[in-house]
């Protein structure tokens, strides 16, 4: 088979090239040693070695913070309207992709979240391949969540061989042909092998409350929220709306959940329907492995390893999981 | 359109969330528009408390007995009493070292001489009146200030977050400073609501905007044992804004 | 069609059911579905402007000219400045949302409808749905508690249908003493005391139920000793609920999210789940 | 409410005080300053914390100069501990100071002071009667504030600055953009220079006692105490020479030279001691009523050496750098700055484990209390006939000449 393939030493001019079609965002290690999805500007490469960034590409799809409502006396409720820019993500891993999957079909479908919509298709994503750490685990449990890119660079000896997997991708790849060899040989399978396989989990009983590990992990919860940001299929949020110093006009905006905080099943008068850390952490648990309403049935954990990296305590869902799911389907 | 009628007192403090109302220069116009600053010494003459308020600020905690009329009369004529400050909500920097012995205190100040001065263990407001809300921090965030004289406008109060400092540090994709640079940042047992303002600098959180809900501390505790932190000097830093944290 | 974007609805009248409790009507865009097109037991999102938006249950029935009737506890951030609502105020809506009572199901059926004080709210909208086709139904008992006399909603218009024949009704209170002025017929007994004489077809009886979560395993149990199977039984779940649209991630149970396959669910689909009943 | 209205409060300064007038029979016969703060007990606070929590805490004890408080405990304990620090972290130490005084001055003259001379109550009554000059006092103070916070991290109670340190180097960015503010603002101060100098006089001219300040001039850093009498002090001995003393009516200690004699610190002092040229022909008069002057002088002292900095620091180019290292644990140490109200100094001894066994702080409006006395005294000696209400505003004018900080003067 031949492939098209991109040397390391082009990278650069490919990056370039890229810029052309909108805003290129990749994996950036900073000065303090953190990896994150950010600008890759002319002179800032991506590290396409690293294994993970501290938050996910959710980042640009769902804002930690953002109005996803204005209200003024005159025009009522207004969804603030955003220039949908280009953006190409670069340097998506598989686990990535499939959890921008999953969060379209939380977001996306009859009645699109406005804001989401918006950014999602002016999205262009950008896939390569990886090499799983000790942290990650989509080779333990595949998941039926699509992988699914626009463009993919599969690994190849000082460089990539680049595919493209979408219309739109077909389109930048013709853009940048001239910075592309032929080669002969076949494409090493990727980590992609792992997603979009699973079709579905069976019923399973819900997981026992009275196992050990449930007061364990409330007992070493700090509450910090790490591992619900960084992860790419959590998107609880809060609503919060705030009134202007004007006295009318007012916002509304929506602000990343944690399940393990205290008000998170929290109602009026202070009742909760989840008030200790334990039962929280099998609501986690349910979602990260057994889905929820329309996404049922769909494990939500795509493997990346980022709880388990940023948990301050080292707390970690998978062994439970493993034991719990028999390891995937 | 009537203007709220506000009255902004301090106690026991250092005027510092005073003087942030003070430092929203942009805002101060707008404020001036909605509010009028009845009782205000700090920054208005004279300083008489006079009829109903629809907000009272209080910066401070309370050490003196008169402070705690003051109060008293404050909570008396406003509709909503708002602690601002961590000193107001929690006692803060100045309730360092509730229950030792004041006198010892006293004289390591004042030596033998006979001054007098009738002051009791810092108390937040909570203590000895109603709050309807409060907004924390040592000084507090021009942000949370703004957003409750916002708030104000319409008749609301602020929503109390419940999240700790950590959850904002990682949105905003700092290095942990805790768990990667061994540093005694308190940003998992801190409420939330700066923007991690200090992590984001890459300086540990000093807890200056009081406990989060649900604070784990046996767990920080353990945490820090495991990197060979000595208990007591933990416990001590976390004192510095609230003596009341019990393991 | 956009779900995300509430849409204006004005104060048309408020009115004062108990010291905490209000009903609210609102006029809405005619025709719309979030006043012509839903069924009892779903709900829509109420915002009000500066403070935020909470879900609250039909209270009334659909209507064509867009008016909704909502009966607000003022509990909270949003619910009590709505206590000061006036006529002519502009709120916003969004909806309808979730899953109703399955009134196809009940044709030709019994109805129990029991409700714990504000979950009277949603049952009142069933309660009138079926009243508009009364002879498509058996009999309708309505089982209603509350903690005190005065926190009795509706029990003028309980005691209005029950004189007209349409239903059977008993009322009842927690507490003792203030039960003495209380509306004819109220006693003083704790919501699932009230299934202990009751004598109904278990196989033609469908049981409606909304109240605090606390008697719902009580109350379930009740109707099982009656006969009732777990299909029969419906509940209408209150959740913590941020979008009302699938997506804010609080409101789950077990597998199932609260504000599109519920409020209302079976008893069948909560029997064994975490936190179902509670 | 009986003890409330006795509190009386003196109104448009920092913290709780009141000025009292002693009266035989109809006539006022003195005033005095009272200090009715609660003493927070800050020294007691600081013994037994280690020595990186000193600054931390210590910056507490004011907002409006927690900055200065916060610099000026760093540098106690470095001196107490043998820590050297970079020239880059004492070039912005000393930018986060005089953003300090910007700040804090621009209050002064603009809110505080201002509505003593205009004859309204606050504010709010200046932003009706004269918006411009509000606004343009509000855009000097919030460039202060700008300056506090990118070098400090936050304009009160900075938290970049550490010991040894700063947690996070401004890039030459941020300080470039200070340095265009700067440039523009001079042009606001400049016009508030006119301004305030035309201003009608509210007070009489009244005697001087002797000024002392920190020797460094307008770098506000410096090593010893000079004084208008032409001692001068080395650090390590000012604690004894300043002296401190507890008097009755007043929560803050005081501070008197030789034992008696009392004198003054602050921007007029600052300046009698070290005038700029172009200056002198503008402080003539010598006296009290000139402080208002001496701050809006300051003011573009303030901003000229606030450039200054930025260009040294700019040129040198802006780098991270670790935080320098602990010479030893125990030690004794002071460092004096000035704070816009004056000499401000911290001292400190710490034991074997770097934990802090003594800790003695001196704030400029303690001192003052003294030179206050003499300016109460003075006053009424020329308003003697003069009704009880019109004494009263002037006295309380005339305690507001030193702009009194009561949080640091109690503390
Ligand atoms: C399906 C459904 C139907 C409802 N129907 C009614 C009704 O008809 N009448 C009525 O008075 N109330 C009803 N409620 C409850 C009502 O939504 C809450 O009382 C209301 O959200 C409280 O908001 P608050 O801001 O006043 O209170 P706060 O306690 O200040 O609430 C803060 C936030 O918590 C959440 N929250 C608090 N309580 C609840 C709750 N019970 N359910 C869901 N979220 C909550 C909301 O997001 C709210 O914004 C219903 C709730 C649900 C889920
Ligand atoms: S990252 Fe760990 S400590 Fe933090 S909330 Fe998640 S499980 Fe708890
Ligand atoms: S640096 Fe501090 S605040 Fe930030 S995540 Fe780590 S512990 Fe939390
Ligand atoms: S990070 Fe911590 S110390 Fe810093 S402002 Fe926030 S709460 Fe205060």
């Amino acid at each position: 088979m031949v492939a098209l393939c991109i040397a390391n030493s082009n990278m650069a001019f490919l990056l370039e090239r890229l810029q052309q079609y909108g805003d290129v965002h990749g994996p950036v290690r900073g000065d303090d040693g953190v990896v994150r999805f950010a600008a890759l500007t002319p002179g800032v490469l991506p590290d396409l070695s690293a294994v993970r960034t501290l938050l996910s590409p959710k980042k640009y799809l769902l804002h930690p913070l953002e109005t996803i409502l204005t209200y003024t006396e005159l025009s009522g409720y207004q969804v603030p309207l955003e220039e949908p820019r280009h953006l190409i993500l670069f340097g998506l891993h598989p686990c990535d992709l499939a959890g921008i999957s999953y969060l379209d079909r939380i977001f996306l479908g009859d009645d699109p979240d406005p804001l989401y919509a918006t950014r999602r298709s002016a999205l262009t994503l950008i896939g390569v391949t990886c090499s799983p750490d000790e942290f990650c685990s989509c080779q333990i449990s595949p998941s039926p969540l699509e992988a699914a890119s626009d463009m993919f660079l599969s690994s190849v000896d000082d460089g990539f061989a680049v595919t493209s997997t979408s219309s739109r991708g077909a389109e930048l790849l013709a853009g940048v042909k001239e910075l592309l060899v032929e080669r002969d040989g076949d494409l090493p399978e990727d980590t992609r092998f792992f997603f979009g396989r699973a079709t579905s989990i069976q019923e399973r009983p819900d997981p026992d409350p009275a196992l050990p590990e449930w007061q364990e992990y409330a007992e070493h919860c700090l509450g910090c929220g790490a591992c619900s940001l960084c992860c790419p299929t959590c998107s609880c949020f809060d609503v919060l709306e705030f009134g202007a110093l004007d006295g009318g006009s007012a916002e509304r905006v929506r602000r990343w959940d944690n399940c393990l905080f205290k008000s998170h099943a929290q109602v009026a008068g202070g009742m909760s329907f989840r008030k200790n850390r334990a039962e929280r952490f099998r609501y986690r648990y349910h979602h990260k492995y057994r889905g929820f309403g329309p996404l049922q049935g769909i494990p939500a954990c795509v493997g990346c390893g980022r709880c388990r990296v940023a948990c301050p305590t080292g707390l970690d869902l998978r062994p439970l999981a493993e034991q719990l799911e028999g390891g995937g389907s | 359109m009537r203007k709220l009628r506000l009255a902004i007192a301090g106690l026991t403090a250092c005027s510092g969330c005073q003087l942030s109302l003070l430092n929203c220069e942009d805002e101060l116009p707008a404020l001036m528009a909605q509010f009028e600053f009845h009782f205000f010494p700090l920054a208005c003459s004279p300083a008489v408390l006079e009829g109903e308020y629809d907000a009272a600020i209080v910066e401070g905690c309370l050490s003196m007995p008169h402070e705690k009329e003051l109060l008293h009369e404050l909570r008396k004529r406003s509709r909503y009493l708002i602690a601002l400050g961590t000193c107001a909500a929690w006692g803060g920097v100045t309730a360092l070292r509730n229950g030792e012995d004041r006198e010892l205190m006293r004289q390591q100040v004042y030596g033998q001489s006979p001054v007098a001065v009738e002051t009791f263990d810092p108390l937040p407001l909570g203590s000895l009146v109603l709050v309807d809300a409060a907004v924390t921090g040592c000084p507090p965030e021009k942000e949370e200030l703004l957003k409750l004289l916002a708030g104000l406008t319409q008749g609301a109060l602020p929503v109390e977050n419940d999240y700790p400092v950590c959850t904002e540090c990682r949105m905003r994709e700092n290095l942990c400073l805790l768990t990667e640079r061994d540093m005694l940042c308190l940003g998992p047992l801190t409420l939330g609501g700066c923007h991690a303002r200090c992590p984001t600098l890459s300086a540990s959180c000093e807890g200056c905007r009081g406990p989060v809900p649900e604070a784990n501390v046996k767990e920080y505790l353990a945490l820090c044992a495991k990197t060979g932190r000595d208990e007591e000097a933990v416990l001590g830093r976390l004192h510095r804004f609230w003596p009341g944290w019990v393991l | 069609m956009n779900n995300s974007l509430p849409l204006p609805a004005t104060v048309l009248a408020i009115r004062s059911l108990s010291v905490d409790t209000s009903l609210i009507t609102l006029r809405t865009e005619s025709n719309h579905p979030v006043s012509a097109a839903f069924l009892p037991g779903q709900f829509l999102e109420l915002s009000l402007p500066g403070f935020g938006e909470v879900p609250i249950s039909y209270c009334g029935l659909p209507s064509s000219d867009g008016a909704v009737e909502l009966c607000i506890r003022h509990v909270g951030h949003v619910t009590t400045p709505l206590k000061d609502a006036h006529p002519g105020d502009v709120l916003a809506v969004r909806g309808p949302f979730g899953r109703g009572f399955p009134l196809s199901t009940y044709f030709g059926q019994a109805l129990l409808l029991i409700a714990g004080g504000l979950g009277l709210a949603p049952l009142r909208s069933l309660l009138l749905a079926l009243l508009k086709q009364r002879d498509s139904f058996g009999r309708i008992i309505v089982l209603y508690g509350a903690r005190e006399t005065g926190a009795l909603l509706f029990a003028d218009e309980l005691l209005e249908m029950k004189k007209r024949g349409g239903i059977e009704l008993q009322l009842a209170v927690d507490h003792h003493d203030q039960c003495l002025d209380g509306p004819p017929g109220c006693r003083v007994a704790l919501l699932p005391a009230l299934l202990d004489q009751l004598a109904v077809d278990p196989e033609r009886t469908f049981a409606s139920i909304c109240g605090p979560p606390v008697v719902y395993p009580y109350l379930v149990s009740g109707l099982r000793q009656l006969g009732l199977g777990n299909v029969q039984i419906h509940l209408s779940l209150e959740r913590r609920m941020k979008c009302g649209i699938g997506r804010c991630g609080h409101c789950a149970v077990g597998n199932r999210l609260c504000c599109i396959d519920g409020p209302v669910f079976s008893a069948e689909e909560l029997a064994g789940i975490e936190g179902g009943f509670v | 409410m009986s003890n409330l209205r006795k509190l009386d409060m003196l109104t448009r300064v920092e913290g709780h005080g009141s000025v009292e007038l002693i009266r035989d029979g109809e006539r006022v016969v003195d005033a005095r300053l009272n200090l009715f703060e609660s003493p927070r007990l800050f020294e007691a606070l600081l013994v037994g914390r280690r020595f990186d929590e000193i600054p931390d805490i210590a910056c507490r004890i004011c907002s409006i100069c927690s900055t200065v408080h916060k610099v000026a405990a760093l540098q106690g304990v470095e001196q107490a501990l043998g820590i050297s620090i970079s020239r880059q972290t004492g070039l912005l130490r000393e930018l986060a100071v005089q953003g300090g005084q910007i700040e804090s001055h621009a209050l002064h003259i603009f809110c505080l002071a201002l509505p003593d001379y205009l004859g309204v109550s606050g504010f709010q009554e200046l932003a009706a009667s004269v918006p411009e000059k509000l606004q343009m006092g509000l855009r000097i103070k919030k460039l202060g504030n700008q300056i506090q916070a990118i070098v400090g991290g936050r304009a009160i109670h900075p938290f970049n600055l550490l010991v040894g340190g700063l947690a996070r180097v401004p890039d030459t960015g941020q300080l470039r953009f200070l340095s265009e503010e700067l440039a523009a603002a001079s042009t606001d101060v400049a016009a508030s220079i006119a301004y305030i100098f035309n201003l009608n006089e509210i007070l009489p001219t009244l005697a001087l006692v002797p000024s002392c300040a920190v020797s460094g001039g307008p770098s506000l850093f410096g090593d010893c105490l000079v004084t208008s009498v032409g001692t001068s002090i080395p650090v390590k001995q000012s604690a004894r020479w300043l002296n401190e003393r507890i008097e009755g009516h007043t929560h803050a200690k005081v501070s008197h030279f030789d034992e008696t004699t009392p004198f003054m610190v602050g921007p007029l002092a600052r300046l009698l001691l070290s005038m700029p040229a172009e200056h002198v022909h503008r402080f003539t008069d010598r006296s009290i009523k000139s402080a208002l002057k001496a701050r809006v002088v300051e003011l573009q002292l303030a901003v000229r050496r606030a450039q200054e900095l930025i260009e040294y620091l700019v040129t040198d180019g802006l780098k991270n750098e670790p935080l320098s290292a602990v010479g030893h644990v125990q030690g004794e140490g002071a460092a004096l700055v000035e704070a816009p109200r004056g000499v401000l100094l911290h001292s400190y001894r710490f034991n074997d484990r770097g934990i802090c066994r003594a800790a003695n702080i001196v704030t400029p409006t303690a001192i003052n209390q003294g030179a206050i006395a003499v300016s109460l005294k003075a006053l009424i000696a020329t308003m003697d006939g003069a009704g009880y209400a019109q004494v009263k505003r002037s006295a309380e004018m005339l305690v507001r000449c030193y702009d009194p900080c009561i949080s640091c003067a109690v503390h």
